[in-house]
């Protein structure tokens, strides 16, 4: 088997440059590249556009990227609870591209796919659909979308083993897999690194093909955004 | 009148043993405690699970286990867990068989708009737009009027749109109406204490009256 | 939970009827639906158009329906060695229509996922683009390819539970996930069917919401077409 | 000249450390025996694994594992296991590095024939259309000539096509050709005792000739 094991986050990263296109796992702040982020940090790369669901909190995930300025542009579907989120593209330092969720999902899974361009019903009649083609199936209308790619598309997973076989825990997956397949460098980080051959063939989501790069992350604060609970 | 409990609560008698549903953050989340413990269903949360179960106790808090309001949660036995393409995959493909969700206002031809408001800080549409433009069955939950009285059941929305001709039914604080397929908000029900007058002065799109019109008995 | 267990394979194929357009999952004779093509010869519905990758055998999994003719009309990307299919379409008893395996895959999903047309470069300039369109993206041509959808998709799992919810094994996954997703009504067979909760989540392929019918199977006879072994 | 070993032995020598690989049926299969063992490199078969290992022993098979050509297989340490789409998803997207399979015909365009002859019966394209229009660099492996002496480097495909501008190289029994971005058979290795005089009697399709053309050493 091909080993994709690099020492840690600062080598995963290494060739990220100014200007890169990246996308980021995770939904909300769960299942982030935690420290593929802070390796982001301390590398300073600036002019970064992010395609990632959401943007952070203001410090924590992407939120710290767009503190430092490192972020150009966000591509996202929901940019959420961020002050300084709110200030930088309030004040034009910032550009966001929003996107639909599932339309977000399906066209990042198209990258991977080599699907260049799907039809879907999201947006339609709405200011999503300005400047594309529409079309009628059944009935029903459908706008034209296109794949999204990725310089490096940067994961987080729960277990991975050396050759890239990665497999996620709970709803800490929701981005993860699709991009996985969309970057040309895939970078994955885990909280378990497995020599090839401890994870079930059959239980494997993201198979290794799709990463060229894989580390053990080590201290994940795994941050909850809301913490609902009831009485025990 | 009814308060957000009140609206969850007749939502949830809209809900049939054996659906699928995909719940919107506010009011719809509570539809979920009214459900009647001897339906069947399964609630889907676009983050990538079927099956959500009640808030965890403090001890069985799980990061890495969140809706799509991002709060934590539990899974219900016989839950599965999925990637967000898959998640939207079984919402665009039809599989889900309701989904309810607030709006900001509606229109008599079933347009809705709920996720922006021009001159406010735009968070973005999240899955709403895949969500109004795949559902079967679309049921909002909201305010017949805003604060300062303006009927929010229209003849055109007046706001960014999020989707066209998909809201089937509408819970409000004054009433249930159904959007019918050739346009219009049938009256269906009236919340307690609320006159067809109120609920006349109160919709500025088509309102369809026909026949008796009875109070909701809860 | 929703219980979806039905008594047996005649009870979940209770109401095929004639010139109905099935989805049976498998690849070659692996993973296919043997209970329900056993109960659809039982049942001796005609005009059947059946979307398979592969044919069968002679005298094993779709090879069976074609034998008493109950088949119309087979979509599939290769319809590989069978005398009989052989003869009936020569004599033009038996309609076949032959779709890249790639696409094939690709226009399930599609229908399961609520996308009506995509695009892919297989069969660019061969027969198969013949009446399609055809479109450019970073300089590599494209065609354009339709959902396909069924009335009933029949597939075969390893072990399933009450609520639906399948996990297959090895290669025998193939095509009957996506199928899965692109039937009016899904039925599943499955090998060991589990109370809901005995399946952990996070290792399921098909979830439960696919599926309408499922039952255990019985007497799986999980034929090999090439038995190729090395010296034990 | 080469025997099917000999141009699955040429083949090996093309793939390198770190490469996936989709071999089709016939002699591209032989290819997997003359990998050097110093390389790691993975098969994926199209019907939805990554990691083919060798054939297995009377007690090792299993019926639920199988390859593209539906023989009975056995599986790598570090194996990943998928369903179809998939699986066409990874070759469609430009993952896998090579795709070696056997042509009917090509044309010195890089066309390739191999699915179907007029008059014979038409068994399906199976996955080879996906293949031949996704993979970054595809090797054929071919006889140069039919058993009538016909040239099968033509230029122009007479058979229907299986894709268009794609065989990046062919390894056939009387030699190793590189097939140019802007057209023509570029001769790189004559097989063992083969003349350039045969290979261009053999060849119908522009031949491209330049330098000294070394003969293959085993």
């Amino acid at each position: 088997m091909i080993n994709k094991v690099v020492s840690g986050a600062d080598q995963a990263v290494h060739d990220v440059t100014n200007n890169s296109t990246l996308m980021l796992g995770g939904f909300g702040v769960c299942g982030i590249p935690e420290n593929c982020i802070q390796a982001l940090l301390k590398k300073g790369v600036k002019g970064l556009t992010c395609i990632s669901n959401n943007a952070g909190v203001d410090d924590f995930g992407i939120g710290l990227l767009l503190k430092t300025r490192q972020v150009r542009k966000m591509i996202s579907s929901y940019v959420g609870e961020n002050a300084e989120f709110e200030r930088q593209l309030l004040s034009g330092e910032l550009e966001v591209e929003l996107i639909p969720q599932g339309t977000l999902a399906e066209r990042i899974r198209a990258g991977g796919a080599g699907i260049p361009a799907f039809y879907t019903p999201a947006g339609v009649g709405t200011e999503v659909a300005e400047g594309k083609e529409v079309r009628e199936y059944e009935g029903k209308l459908y706008l034209l979308e296109q794949w999204l790619k990725a310089d490096f598309a940067i994961v987080k997973a729960w277990k991975g083993d050396t050759s890239g076989n990665l497999i996620y825990r709970g709803t800490a997956r929701n981005f993860n897999p699709m991009m996985a397949t969309a970057g040309k460098i895939t970078i994955a980080e885990v909280e378990e690194l497995l020599p090839a051959g401890e994870l079930d063939p059959n239980h494997i989501h993201t198979p290794g093909i799709y990463v060229q790069r894989i580390f053990q992350g080590s201290n994940y604060e795994k941050r909850i955004e809301q913490r609902t609970i009831i009485k025990d | 009148m009814l308060d957000k409990i009140g609206i969850a609560k007749r939502i949830a008698r809209e809900v049939r043993d054996g659906m699928y549903i995909n719940l919107g953050i506010g009011i719809p989340t509570l539809v979920a405690n009214y459900i009647p413990p001897s339906l069947n269903v399964v609630l889907q949360s676009e983050n990538g699970l079927l099956g959500i179960g009640p808030f965890p106790k403090e001890s069985e808090v799980d990061s890495d286990l969140i809706n799509a309001g991002k709060q934590t949660i539990t899974m219900v036995c016989g839950s599965a867990l999925f990637n967000s393409a898959e998640s939207f995959a079984m919402i665009r493909g039809g599989h889900v068989d309701v989904t309810i969700l607030g709006a900001m206002e509606v229109s008599q031809d079933g347009d809705i708009a709920n996720w922006k408001v021009p001159g406010k800080m735009v968070k973005g549409m999240g899955g709403a737009m895949d969500l109004v433009a795949s559902a079967k069955n679309i049921i909002v939950a909201m305010q017949h009027c805003s604060k300062e009285g303006a009927s929010k059941l229209l003849k055109e929305c007046s706001l960014p749109i999020t989707g066209i001709r998909c809201v089937k039914k509408i819970v409000s604080d004054l009433a249930v109406l159904d959007v019918l397929p050739q346009g219009g908000f049938k009256l269906i029900e009236r919340a307690p204490g609320v006159s067809i007058e109120e609920i006349k002065n109160a919709t500025q799109g088509e309102l369809i009256i026909e026949g008796e019109i009875p109070e909701m008995i809860f």
